[in-house]
Protein backbone atom coordinates (compact mmCIF):
# COMPACT_ATOMS: atom_id res chain seq x y z
CA UNK A 1 0.00 0.00 0.00
CA UNK A 2 1.52 3.64 -1.08
CA UNK A 3 0.14 6.80 -1.10
CA UNK A 4 0.96 9.43 -4.55
CA UNK A 5 0.54 13.12 -4.02
CA UNK A 6 0.89 15.59 -7.36
CA UNK A 7 -0.53 18.77 -8.05
CA UNK A 8 -3.15 19.36 -10.69
CA UNK A 9 -3.46 22.80 -10.86
CA UNK A 10 -3.87 24.24 -7.55
CA UNK A 11 -5.38 21.15 -6.32
CA UNK A 12 -3.47 18.65 -4.19
CA UNK A 13 -4.63 15.19 -5.26
CA UNK A 14 -3.50 12.27 -3.48
CA UNK A 15 -4.10 8.60 -4.63
CA UNK A 16 -4.74 5.66 -1.89
CA UNK A 17 -3.28 2.42 -3.38
CA UNK A 18 -4.31 -0.45 -1.49
CA UNK A 19 -5.87 -0.11 2.05
CA UNK A 20 -5.92 2.40 4.47
CA UNK A 21 -5.53 0.42 7.85
CA UNK A 22 -4.31 1.38 11.32
CA UNK A 23 -0.55 0.29 9.79
CA UNK A 24 -0.06 3.29 7.46
CA UNK A 25 -2.73 5.87 8.24
CA UNK A 26 -0.55 7.79 9.71
CA UNK A 27 1.49 8.14 6.45
CA UNK A 28 -1.26 9.51 4.40
CA UNK A 29 -2.01 12.04 7.59
CA UNK A 30 1.72 13.37 7.85
CA UNK A 31 1.44 13.39 3.83
CA UNK A 32 -1.48 15.82 3.66
CA UNK A 33 -0.40 17.91 6.76
CA UNK A 34 3.01 18.42 5.12
CA UNK A 35 1.04 20.13 2.37
CA UNK A 36 -0.97 21.84 4.38
CA UNK A 37 1.91 23.71 6.04
CA UNK A 38 3.58 24.48 3.07
CA UNK A 39 0.35 26.48 2.31
CA UNK A 40 -1.79 24.28 -0.49
CA UNK A 41 -5.74 24.36 0.31
CA UNK A 42 -7.46 22.24 -1.82
CA UNK A 43 -7.30 18.73 -1.33
CA UNK A 44 -8.36 15.60 -3.62
CA UNK A 45 -8.14 12.06 -1.74
CA UNK A 46 -9.04 9.38 -5.00
CA UNK A 47 -10.16 6.48 -4.21
CA UNK A 48 -10.24 4.48 -6.92
CA UNK A 49 -7.03 2.37 -6.32
CA UNK A 50 -8.43 2.11 -2.84
CA UNK A 51 -9.00 -1.93 -0.87
CA UNK A 52 -10.66 -1.15 2.79
CA UNK A 53 -10.43 1.05 4.71
CA UNK A 54 -10.99 0.51 8.91
CA UNK A 55 -12.53 2.88 11.55
CA UNK A 56 -8.59 4.49 11.97
CA UNK A 57 -8.58 5.18 8.60
CA UNK A 58 -11.94 7.11 8.43
CA UNK A 59 -10.67 8.43 12.14
CA UNK A 60 -7.83 9.93 9.35
CA UNK A 61 -10.17 11.22 7.06
CA UNK A 62 -12.50 13.30 9.69
CA UNK A 63 -9.17 14.85 11.24
CA UNK A 64 -7.77 15.57 8.10
CA UNK A 65 -11.05 17.09 7.09
CA UNK A 66 -10.92 19.24 10.04
CA UNK A 67 -7.78 20.17 10.09
CA UNK A 68 -8.19 21.35 6.18
CA UNK A 69 -11.39 23.65 7.19
CA UNK A 70 -9.54 25.01 10.08
CA UNK A 71 -6.72 26.29 7.39
CA UNK A 72 -9.73 27.71 5.30
CA UNK A 73 -9.22 25.30 3.09
CA UNK A 74 -11.35 21.70 1.78
CA UNK A 75 -10.70 18.71 1.13
CA UNK A 76 -12.98 16.53 -1.00
CA UNK A 77 -13.08 12.49 -2.02
CA UNK A 78 -13.52 10.76 -4.83
CA UNK A 79 -14.05 7.37 -6.75
CA UNK A 80 -15.97 5.36 -3.88
CA UNK A 81 -16.64 1.95 -5.14
CA UNK A 82 -19.93 0.49 -3.83
CA UNK A 83 -18.42 -1.23 -0.84
CA UNK A 84 -16.42 1.68 0.71
CA UNK A 85 -19.64 4.03 -0.15
CA UNK A 86 -21.21 1.64 2.00
CA UNK A 87 -18.29 1.96 5.12
CA UNK A 88 -19.37 5.55 4.84
CA UNK A 89 -22.99 5.50 5.05
CA UNK A 90 -23.05 2.70 7.53
CA UNK A 91 -20.70 5.41 9.87
CA UNK A 92 -22.95 8.32 8.26
CA UNK A 93 -19.64 10.08 7.09
CA UNK A 94 -20.85 10.33 3.63
CA UNK A 95 -22.85 13.48 4.96
CA UNK A 96 -19.90 15.07 6.29
CA UNK A 97 -17.34 15.25 3.36
CA UNK A 98 -18.28 16.27 -0.36
CA UNK A 99 -17.84 13.09 -2.18
CA UNK A 100 -17.66 12.94 -6.07
CA UNK A 101 -17.99 10.05 -8.48
CA UNK A 102 -15.28 10.65 -10.86
CA UNK A 103 -11.83 12.59 -10.46
CA UNK A 104 -12.99 14.84 -13.01
CA UNK A 105 -15.70 16.02 -11.53
CA UNK A 106 -14.00 16.15 -8.21
CA UNK A 107 -11.84 18.68 -9.52
CA UNK A 108 -14.12 20.85 -11.28
CA UNK A 109 -16.03 21.11 -8.05
CA UNK A 110 -13.79 23.06 -6.37
CA UNK B 1 -12.00 -23.14 -13.20
CA UNK B 2 -13.82 -26.54 -12.47
CA UNK B 3 -13.39 -25.50 -8.87
CA UNK B 4 -15.73 -22.92 -9.32
CA UNK B 5 -18.74 -24.86 -10.90
CA UNK B 6 -18.30 -27.44 -7.95
CA UNK B 7 -20.71 -27.25 -4.96
CA UNK B 8 -18.63 -25.98 -1.75
CA UNK B 9 -20.31 -29.06 0.19
CA UNK B 10 -18.37 -30.66 2.22
CA UNK B 11 -15.32 -28.33 1.82
CA UNK B 12 -14.77 -27.08 5.57
CA UNK B 13 -11.77 -24.68 6.52
CA UNK B 14 -10.61 -24.05 10.08
CA UNK B 15 -7.16 -21.01 10.13
CA UNK B 16 -5.40 -20.40 13.23
CA UNK B 17 -2.52 -17.52 13.24
CA UNK B 18 -0.70 -16.26 15.53
CA UNK B 19 1.15 -12.95 15.44
CA UNK B 20 3.09 -10.61 17.48
CA UNK B 21 1.18 -7.51 19.05
CA UNK B 22 2.42 -5.95 15.96
CA UNK B 23 -0.33 -3.86 13.35
CA UNK B 24 1.92 -4.49 10.52
CA UNK B 25 0.65 -8.49 10.60
CA UNK B 26 -2.48 -7.12 9.95
CA UNK B 27 -3.09 -7.20 5.93
CA UNK B 28 -1.48 -10.64 5.98
CA UNK B 29 -3.99 -11.66 8.47
CA UNK B 30 -6.98 -10.82 6.40
CA UNK B 31 -5.70 -11.81 3.22
CA UNK B 32 -5.42 -15.28 4.63
CA UNK B 33 -9.00 -15.36 6.11
CA UNK B 34 -10.52 -13.61 2.69
CA UNK B 35 -8.65 -16.47 0.98
CA UNK B 36 -10.09 -18.94 2.78
CA UNK B 37 -13.51 -17.35 2.50
CA UNK B 38 -13.39 -16.87 -1.24
CA UNK B 39 -12.78 -20.43 -2.05
CA UNK B 40 -16.23 -20.94 -0.50
CA UNK B 41 -17.82 -18.93 -2.53
CA UNK B 42 -18.73 -15.89 0.09
CA UNK B 43 -19.69 -13.01 -1.80
CA UNK B 44 -18.31 -10.30 -3.40
CA UNK B 45 -18.67 -7.62 -0.69
CA UNK B 46 -18.26 -10.05 2.05
CA UNK B 47 -14.79 -10.63 0.70
CA UNK B 48 -14.32 -6.76 -0.08
CA UNK B 49 -15.88 -4.92 2.82
CA UNK B 50 -17.63 -7.19 6.12
CA UNK B 51 -14.84 -9.51 6.58
CA UNK B 52 -11.67 -7.23 5.78
CA UNK B 53 -13.08 -4.21 7.95
CA UNK B 54 -14.48 -6.54 10.98
CA UNK B 55 -11.37 -8.68 10.86
CA UNK B 56 -8.89 -5.46 11.15
CA UNK B 57 -11.38 -4.16 14.00
CA UNK B 58 -10.93 -6.87 16.15
CA UNK B 59 -7.01 -6.70 15.21
CA UNK B 60 -6.36 -3.68 15.80
CA UNK B 61 -8.19 -3.72 18.77
CA UNK B 62 -6.83 -6.91 20.29
CA UNK B 63 -3.18 -5.85 19.44
CA UNK B 64 -3.64 -2.01 20.34
CA UNK B 65 -6.05 -1.72 23.41
CA UNK B 66 -6.22 -5.59 24.88
CA UNK B 67 -2.53 -6.50 24.16
CA UNK B 68 -1.05 -2.66 23.95
CA UNK B 69 1.69 -3.33 21.79
CA UNK B 70 3.56 -5.68 23.96
CA UNK B 71 5.76 -7.59 22.23
CA UNK B 72 5.68 -10.37 24.62
CA UNK B 73 1.96 -10.89 24.03
CA UNK B 74 0.75 -12.40 20.87
CA UNK B 75 -2.68 -12.03 19.16
CA UNK B 76 -4.57 -15.67 18.26
CA UNK B 77 -6.62 -16.13 15.55
CA UNK B 78 -9.11 -18.35 14.66
CA UNK B 79 -11.19 -18.52 11.65
CA UNK B 80 -13.76 -21.68 11.00
CA UNK B 81 -15.36 -21.27 7.07
CA UNK B 82 -17.57 -23.81 5.94
CA UNK B 83 -20.50 -23.45 3.01
CA UNK B 84 -23.02 -21.91 5.89
CA UNK B 85 -20.74 -19.78 7.66
CA UNK B 86 -17.51 -18.21 8.88
CA UNK B 87 -16.78 -17.56 12.64
CA UNK B 88 -14.05 -15.55 13.32
CA UNK B 89 -12.07 -15.56 17.15
CA UNK B 90 -9.74 -13.21 17.52
CA UNK B 91 -7.96 -13.56 21.01
CA UNK B 92 -5.60 -11.59 23.02
CA UNK B 93 -3.69 -11.58 26.40
CA UNK B 94 -5.13 -8.07 27.93
CA UNK B 95 -7.29 -7.20 30.43
CA UNK B 96 -11.02 -7.57 30.12
CA UNK B 97 -13.19 -5.09 28.68
CA UNK B 98 -17.23 -4.74 28.51
CA UNK B 99 -18.16 -4.67 25.15
CA UNK B 100 -21.74 -3.42 25.23
CA UNK B 101 -20.45 -0.40 27.31
CA UNK B 102 -17.84 0.18 24.63
CA UNK B 103 -19.55 0.30 22.08
CA UNK B 104 -20.76 3.81 20.56
CA UNK B 105 -22.94 4.92 18.04
CA UNK B 106 -21.05 6.44 15.34
CA UNK B 107 -23.72 8.26 13.54
CA UNK B 108 -24.63 10.34 17.18
CA UNK B 109 -23.94 13.50 15.85
CA UNK B 110 -21.95 14.24 18.68
CA UNK B 111 -19.66 11.44 17.58
CA UNK B 112 -19.97 12.13 14.07
CA UNK B 113 -16.25 14.04 13.94
CA UNK B 114 -14.85 12.11 16.59
CA UNK B 115 -11.59 10.71 15.12
CA UNK B 116 -12.12 7.32 17.03
CA UNK B 117 -14.42 4.59 18.72
CA UNK B 118 -16.21 3.39 15.64
CA UNK B 119 -14.37 -0.17 15.77
CA UNK B 120 -16.94 -2.11 17.55
CA UNK B 121 -19.66 -0.19 15.67
CA UNK B 122 -18.42 -1.58 12.24
CA UNK B 123 -18.29 -4.98 13.58
CA UNK B 124 -21.39 -5.04 14.52
CA UNK B 125 -22.66 -3.34 11.24
CA UNK B 126 -21.09 -5.80 9.19
CA UNK B 127 -21.46 -9.05 10.83
CA UNK B 128 -24.11 -10.63 12.04
CA UNK B 129 -22.77 -11.64 15.59
CA UNK B 130 -20.69 -9.72 17.32
CA UNK B 131 -19.95 -11.30 21.07
CA UNK B 132 -17.09 -11.09 23.66
CA UNK B 133 -16.34 -13.76 26.00
CA UNK B 134 -13.11 -14.90 28.55
CA UNK B 135 -10.04 -16.03 26.98
CA UNK B 136 -9.35 -18.13 30.69
CA UNK B 137 -11.07 -19.02 33.54
CA UNK B 138 -11.62 -16.32 36.91
CA UNK B 139 -8.67 -14.29 37.45
CA UNK B 140 -7.13 -14.83 33.92
CA UNK B 141 -6.12 -12.44 31.29
CA UNK B 142 -7.24 -12.22 27.79
CA UNK B 143 -10.61 -11.36 25.70
CA UNK B 144 -12.12 -13.58 22.98
CA UNK B 145 -14.04 -11.91 20.52
CA UNK B 146 -15.86 -14.07 17.84
CA UNK B 147 -17.33 -12.58 14.77
CA UNK B 148 -20.12 -14.50 12.72
CA UNK B 149 -20.86 -13.91 9.20
CA UNK B 150 -23.47 -16.38 7.07
CA UNK B 151 -22.10 -16.85 3.56
CA UNK B 152 -24.18 -14.30 1.14
CA UNK C 1 2.83 -3.66 0.48
CA UNK C 2 3.92 -2.80 3.78
CA UNK C 3 3.47 -6.51 4.37
CA UNK C 4 5.88 -7.70 1.79
CA UNK C 5 8.56 -5.13 4.04
CA UNK C 6 7.83 -6.56 7.15
CA UNK C 7 9.54 -9.53 8.73
CA UNK C 8 7.95 -12.92 8.94
CA UNK C 9 9.37 -13.63 12.84
CA UNK C 10 6.47 -14.27 14.81
CA UNK C 11 4.13 -14.99 12.32
CA UNK C 12 2.93 -18.55 12.47
CA UNK C 13 -0.33 -19.93 9.75
CA UNK C 14 -2.00 -23.23 10.43
CA UNK C 15 -4.23 -24.66 8.01
CA UNK C 16 -6.97 -27.31 8.48
CA UNK C 17 -9.03 -28.55 5.31
CA UNK C 18 -11.68 -31.36 5.15
CA UNK C 19 -12.85 -32.21 2.00
CA UNK C 20 -14.96 -35.12 0.56
CA UNK C 21 -13.40 -37.89 -1.31
CA UNK C 22 -13.31 -36.67 -4.78
CA UNK C 23 -10.57 -35.05 -7.21
CA UNK C 24 -12.69 -32.12 -8.16
CA UNK C 25 -11.90 -30.26 -4.57
CA UNK C 26 -7.73 -31.02 -4.97
CA UNK C 27 -7.03 -27.77 -6.71
CA UNK C 28 -8.87 -25.26 -3.75
CA UNK C 29 -6.52 -26.90 -1.12
CA UNK C 30 -3.62 -26.45 -2.77
CA UNK C 31 -4.85 -22.66 -3.97
CA UNK C 32 -5.59 -22.18 0.31
CA UNK C 33 -2.23 -23.58 1.16
CA UNK C 34 -0.30 -22.11 -1.29
CA UNK C 35 -1.58 -18.31 -0.41
CA UNK C 36 -0.76 -19.42 2.91
CA UNK C 37 2.96 -20.11 2.47
CA UNK C 38 2.95 -17.02 0.19
CA UNK C 39 2.20 -14.95 3.10
CA UNK C 40 5.71 -16.30 4.70
CA UNK C 41 7.77 -15.34 1.38
CA UNK C 42 8.27 -18.89 0.50
CA UNK C 43 10.18 -18.37 -3.06
CA UNK C 44 8.24 -18.76 -6.18
CA UNK C 45 9.57 -22.14 -7.35
CA UNK C 46 8.60 -23.45 -4.27
CA UNK C 47 4.77 -22.11 -4.63
CA UNK C 48 4.63 -22.70 -8.27
CA UNK C 49 6.20 -26.46 -8.16
CA UNK C 50 7.18 -28.23 -4.71
CA UNK C 51 4.15 -27.29 -2.69
CA UNK C 52 1.38 -27.39 -5.43
CA UNK C 53 2.56 -30.76 -7.16
CA UNK C 54 3.42 -32.65 -4.14
CA UNK C 55 0.20 -31.58 -2.24
CA UNK C 56 -2.28 -32.63 -5.45
CA UNK C 57 -0.08 -35.61 -5.25
CA UNK C 58 -1.01 -36.75 -2.30
CA UNK C 59 -4.51 -35.59 -2.21
CA UNK C 60 -5.05 -37.82 -5.47
CA UNK C 61 -3.47 -40.78 -3.07
CA UNK C 62 -5.62 -39.95 -0.42
CA UNK C 63 -8.58 -39.70 -2.51
CA UNK C 64 -8.38 -42.45 -5.22
CA UNK C 65 -6.08 -45.00 -3.82
CA UNK C 66 -6.80 -44.70 0.31
CA UNK C 67 -10.35 -44.06 0.21
CA UNK C 68 -11.34 -45.07 -3.31
CA UNK C 69 -13.67 -42.27 -3.91
CA UNK C 70 -15.90 -43.36 -0.99
CA UNK C 71 -18.18 -40.55 -0.26
CA UNK C 72 -18.49 -42.07 3.25
CA UNK C 73 -15.06 -41.31 3.69
CA UNK C 74 -13.29 -37.79 4.38
CA UNK C 75 -9.43 -36.22 3.65
CA UNK C 76 -8.04 -34.15 6.51
CA UNK C 77 -5.32 -31.57 5.48
CA UNK C 78 -3.33 -30.05 7.70
CA UNK C 79 -0.84 -27.53 7.12
CA UNK C 80 1.35 -25.73 9.36
CA UNK C 81 3.56 -22.80 8.05
CA UNK C 82 5.99 -20.72 9.83
CA UNK C 83 9.24 -18.56 8.57
CA UNK C 84 11.18 -21.91 8.26
CA UNK C 85 8.91 -24.62 7.22
CA UNK C 86 5.69 -25.45 5.77
CA UNK C 87 4.74 -29.48 7.38
CA UNK C 88 1.62 -30.58 5.43
CA UNK C 89 -0.05 -33.67 6.57
CA UNK C 90 -3.07 -35.58 4.13
CA UNK C 91 -4.84 -38.09 6.31
CA UNK C 92 -6.90 -40.64 4.59
CA UNK C 93 -9.33 -43.44 6.02
CA UNK C 94 -8.00 -46.22 3.87
CA UNK C 95 -5.95 -49.20 4.09
CA UNK C 96 -2.48 -49.21 5.08
CA UNK C 97 0.37 -49.17 2.64
CA UNK C 98 4.12 -49.50 2.81
CA UNK C 99 5.62 -46.27 0.87
CA UNK C 100 8.71 -47.55 0.78
CA UNK C 101 7.67 -50.65 -1.55
CA UNK C 102 5.30 -48.56 -3.20
CA UNK C 103 7.87 -45.50 -4.74
CA UNK C 104 8.60 -46.27 -7.70
CA UNK C 105 11.96 -45.08 -9.39
CA UNK C 106 10.21 -42.82 -12.48
CA UNK C 107 13.39 -42.32 -13.99
CA UNK C 108 14.35 -46.40 -14.74
CA UNK C 109 13.64 -46.59 -18.14
CA UNK C 110 11.45 -49.60 -17.32
CA UNK C 111 9.25 -47.03 -15.98
CA UNK C 112 9.15 -44.25 -18.28
CA UNK C 113 6.74 -44.80 -20.32
CA UNK C 114 4.23 -45.83 -17.87
CA UNK C 115 0.98 -44.03 -17.21
CA UNK C 116 1.14 -43.90 -13.99
CA UNK C 117 3.19 -44.49 -10.79
CA UNK C 118 5.04 -41.36 -10.47
CA UNK C 119 3.17 -39.51 -7.49
CA UNK C 120 5.45 -40.89 -4.43
CA UNK C 121 8.15 -40.66 -6.59
CA UNK C 122 7.89 -36.93 -7.15
CA UNK C 123 6.55 -36.35 -3.77
CA UNK C 124 10.61 -37.76 -2.52
CA UNK C 125 11.83 -35.21 -5.45
CA UNK C 126 9.68 -32.15 -4.64
CA UNK C 127 9.42 -32.19 -0.56
CA UNK C 128 12.38 -32.59 2.26
CA UNK C 129 11.05 -35.46 4.20
CA UNK C 130 7.90 -37.70 2.91
CA UNK C 131 6.74 -39.93 5.60
CA UNK C 132 3.52 -42.24 6.16
CA UNK C 133 2.40 -43.44 9.57
CA UNK C 134 -0.83 -44.78 10.90
CA UNK C 135 -3.63 -42.23 11.71
CA UNK C 136 -5.35 -44.61 14.53
CA UNK C 137 -4.22 -47.37 17.12
CA UNK C 138 -3.41 -51.26 15.49
CA UNK C 139 -6.60 -52.08 13.70
CA UNK C 140 -8.13 -49.20 12.66
CA UNK C 141 -8.15 -47.60 9.20
CA UNK C 142 -6.01 -45.07 7.82
CA UNK C 143 -2.75 -43.38 6.85
CA UNK C 144 -1.11 -40.19 7.71
CA UNK C 145 1.50 -38.97 4.88
CA UNK C 146 3.65 -36.12 5.90
CA UNK C 147 5.46 -33.86 3.75
CA UNK C 148 8.10 -31.34 5.20
CA UNK C 149 9.94 -28.47 3.54
CA UNK C 150 12.02 -25.66 4.44
CA UNK C 151 11.56 -22.31 3.16
CA UNK C 152 13.37 -21.35 0.02
CA UNK D 1 -9.00 -24.47 -16.15
CA UNK D 2 -10.24 -25.61 -19.60
CA UNK D 3 -8.66 -26.54 -22.90
CA UNK D 4 -8.78 -24.89 -26.53
CA UNK D 5 -7.62 -26.28 -29.69
CA UNK D 6 -7.01 -24.79 -32.92
CA UNK D 7 -5.81 -25.53 -36.08
CA UNK D 8 -2.41 -24.29 -37.41
CA UNK D 9 -2.40 -25.20 -40.60
CA UNK D 10 -2.40 -28.85 -40.66
CA UNK D 11 -1.50 -28.97 -36.99
CA UNK D 12 -3.76 -29.25 -34.41
CA UNK D 13 -2.40 -26.95 -31.01
CA UNK D 14 -3.87 -27.02 -27.85
CA UNK D 15 -3.75 -24.50 -24.89
CA UNK D 16 -3.68 -25.72 -21.29
CA UNK D 17 -5.43 -22.81 -19.78
CA UNK D 18 -4.95 -23.55 -15.56
CA UNK D 19 -3.52 -27.01 -13.86
CA UNK D 20 -3.44 -30.18 -15.79
CA UNK D 21 -4.37 -32.70 -13.01
CA UNK D 22 -6.34 -35.50 -12.19
CA UNK D 23 -9.43 -33.53 -11.95
CA UNK D 24 -9.14 -32.68 -15.50
CA UNK D 25 -6.39 -34.88 -17.54
CA UNK D 26 -9.80 -37.12 -18.98
CA UNK D 27 -10.77 -34.04 -20.67
CA UNK D 28 -7.59 -33.28 -22.13
CA UNK D 29 -7.19 -37.18 -23.57
CA UNK D 30 -10.36 -37.28 -24.95
CA UNK D 31 -10.06 -33.74 -26.66
CA UNK D 32 -7.34 -34.82 -28.45
CA UNK D 33 -7.88 -38.72 -28.94
CA UNK D 34 -10.98 -37.11 -31.08
CA UNK D 35 -8.66 -35.19 -33.11
CA UNK D 36 -6.62 -38.53 -33.67
CA UNK D 37 -9.90 -40.41 -34.67
CA UNK D 38 -10.72 -37.66 -37.15
CA UNK D 39 -7.66 -38.69 -38.66
CA UNK D 40 -5.08 -35.86 -37.46
CA UNK D 41 -1.70 -36.51 -37.34
CA UNK D 42 0.14 -33.72 -36.08
CA UNK D 43 -0.25 -32.31 -32.29
CA UNK D 44 1.29 -29.28 -29.85
CA UNK D 45 0.34 -28.84 -26.99
CA UNK D 46 1.52 -25.26 -25.68
CA UNK D 47 1.50 -24.97 -22.07
CA UNK D 48 2.16 -20.83 -21.92
CA UNK D 49 -1.08 -20.44 -19.79
CA UNK D 50 -0.56 -23.58 -17.45
CA UNK D 51 -0.55 -23.32 -13.73
CA UNK D 52 0.98 -26.92 -12.40
CA UNK D 53 0.69 -30.23 -13.80
CA UNK D 54 0.64 -33.68 -11.33
CA UNK D 55 1.76 -37.27 -12.23
CA UNK D 56 -1.51 -38.16 -13.55
CA UNK D 57 -1.18 -35.08 -16.07
CA UNK D 58 1.93 -35.98 -17.28
CA UNK D 59 0.79 -39.41 -17.50
CA UNK D 60 -1.64 -38.63 -19.91
CA UNK D 61 0.67 -36.59 -22.17
CA UNK D 62 3.09 -40.11 -22.50
CA UNK D 63 -0.08 -41.96 -22.95
CA UNK D 64 -1.11 -39.69 -25.45
CA UNK D 65 2.19 -39.52 -27.18
CA UNK D 66 2.26 -43.08 -27.62
CA UNK D 67 -1.09 -43.65 -29.07
CA UNK D 68 -0.16 -40.22 -31.57
CA UNK D 69 3.03 -42.15 -32.65
CA UNK D 70 0.83 -44.91 -33.10
CA UNK D 71 -1.21 -43.87 -35.52
CA UNK D 72 2.04 -42.60 -37.39
CA UNK D 73 1.40 -38.97 -35.92
CA UNK D 74 3.58 -36.79 -33.84
CA UNK D 75 3.26 -34.91 -30.49
CA UNK D 76 5.10 -31.62 -29.33
CA UNK D 77 5.61 -29.87 -26.44
CA UNK D 78 6.26 -25.59 -26.43
CA UNK D 79 6.19 -22.95 -23.89
CA UNK D 80 6.81 -25.10 -20.59
CA UNK D 81 8.24 -22.43 -17.78
CA UNK D 82 11.41 -23.07 -15.89
CA UNK D 83 9.07 -24.73 -13.35
CA UNK D 84 7.48 -27.06 -15.38
CA UNK D 85 10.85 -27.77 -17.07
CA UNK D 86 12.21 -29.35 -13.69
CA UNK D 87 9.14 -31.51 -13.18
CA UNK D 88 9.88 -32.70 -16.75
CA UNK D 89 13.67 -33.08 -15.68
CA UNK D 90 13.17 -34.73 -12.82
CA UNK D 91 10.97 -37.21 -14.39
CA UNK D 92 13.50 -37.66 -17.36
CA UNK D 93 10.25 -37.18 -19.34
CA UNK D 94 12.44 -34.44 -21.22
CA UNK D 95 13.93 -37.52 -23.10
CA UNK D 96 10.59 -38.91 -24.13
CA UNK D 97 9.33 -35.45 -25.90
CA UNK D 98 10.07 -33.00 -28.26
CA UNK D 99 9.83 -30.09 -26.23
CA UNK D 100 10.02 -26.01 -27.85
CA UNK D 101 11.33 -23.22 -26.25
CA UNK D 102 8.12 -20.99 -28.48
CA UNK D 103 5.16 -22.07 -30.27
CA UNK D 104 6.39 -20.57 -33.63
CA UNK D 105 9.62 -23.17 -32.97
CA UNK D 106 7.48 -26.22 -32.34
CA UNK D 107 4.93 -25.03 -35.02
CA UNK D 108 8.21 -25.10 -37.57
CA UNK D 109 10.23 -28.04 -36.44
CA UNK D 110 7.42 -30.76 -38.13
N1 LIG E 1 -9.57 -6.28 22.72
C1 LIG E 1 -9.83 -5.24 23.56
N2 LIG E 1 -9.24 -5.19 24.78
C2 LIG E 1 -9.49 -4.17 25.63
N3 LIG E 1 -10.31 -3.16 25.33
C3 LIG E 1 -10.93 -3.14 24.15
C4 LIG E 1 -10.74 -4.18 23.20
N4 LIG E 1 -11.50 -3.91 22.11
C5 LIG E 1 -12.14 -2.75 22.37
N5 LIG E 1 -11.80 -2.28 23.60
C6 LIG E 1 -12.30 -1.05 24.26
O1 LIG E 1 -13.40 -0.55 23.54
C7 LIG E 1 -13.16 0.79 23.13
C8 LIG E 1 -13.89 1.10 21.83
O2 LIG E 1 -13.32 0.33 20.80
P1 LIG E 1 -13.58 0.73 19.29
O3 LIG E 1 -15.02 0.92 19.09
O4 LIG E 1 -12.88 -0.28 18.45
O5 LIG E 1 -12.89 2.15 19.11
P2 LIG E 1 -11.38 2.63 19.34
O6 LIG E 1 -10.53 1.39 19.37
O7 LIG E 1 -11.14 3.52 18.19
O8 LIG E 1 -11.41 3.35 20.66
C9 LIG E 1 -11.65 0.90 23.04
O9 LIG E 1 -11.20 2.22 23.13
C10 LIG E 1 -11.25 0.05 24.23
O10 LIG E 1 -11.39 0.77 25.43
N1 LIG F 1 -2.96 -42.92 0.51
C1 LIG F 1 -2.73 -44.15 -0.01
N2 LIG F 1 -3.47 -45.22 0.38
C2 LIG F 1 -3.25 -46.44 -0.13
N3 LIG F 1 -2.32 -46.72 -1.05
C3 LIG F 1 -1.55 -45.71 -1.49
C4 LIG F 1 -1.71 -44.37 -1.00
N4 LIG F 1 -0.80 -43.59 -1.62
C5 LIG F 1 -0.11 -44.41 -2.46
N5 LIG F 1 -0.56 -45.66 -2.39
C6 LIG F 1 -0.05 -46.83 -3.15
O1 LIG F 1 1.17 -46.48 -3.75
C7 LIG F 1 1.08 -46.70 -5.16
C8 LIG F 1 1.99 -45.74 -5.89
O2 LIG F 1 1.50 -44.43 -5.73
P1 LIG F 1 1.98 -43.28 -6.71
O3 LIG F 1 3.46 -43.30 -6.78
O4 LIG F 1 1.36 -42.03 -6.26
O5 LIG F 1 1.44 -43.70 -8.14
P2 LIG F 1 -0.05 -44.00 -8.64
O6 LIG F 1 -0.97 -43.40 -7.65
O7 LIG F 1 -0.08 -43.34 -9.96
O8 LIG F 1 -0.12 -45.50 -8.73
C9 LIG F 1 -0.39 -46.57 -5.48
O9 LIG F 1 -0.73 -47.19 -6.67
C10 LIG F 1 -1.03 -47.23 -4.27
O10 LIG F 1 -0.96 -48.63 -4.37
Amino acid sequence: MSFSIKKEGEIVVVDVEGQLIVGNRQELKQKVLDELERGEKKFLIDFAQTGYIDSSGLGVLVSLSKKIREQGGELRLANLNDDLKTLFELTKLDTLFQISDTRDRALSSF
Amino acid sequence: MAASSQSDAGLRVSLEVEIPSDVAFIERVVDLVRHSCSELSFNSHQLALNVPVALSEALSNAILRGNLEDPAKRVLVRARVDDSRLVLEIADEGVRFDIDAKTRDATDPDNLEREDGRGLFLMRALMDHVERFDAGPVGTLGNVVRLTLARG
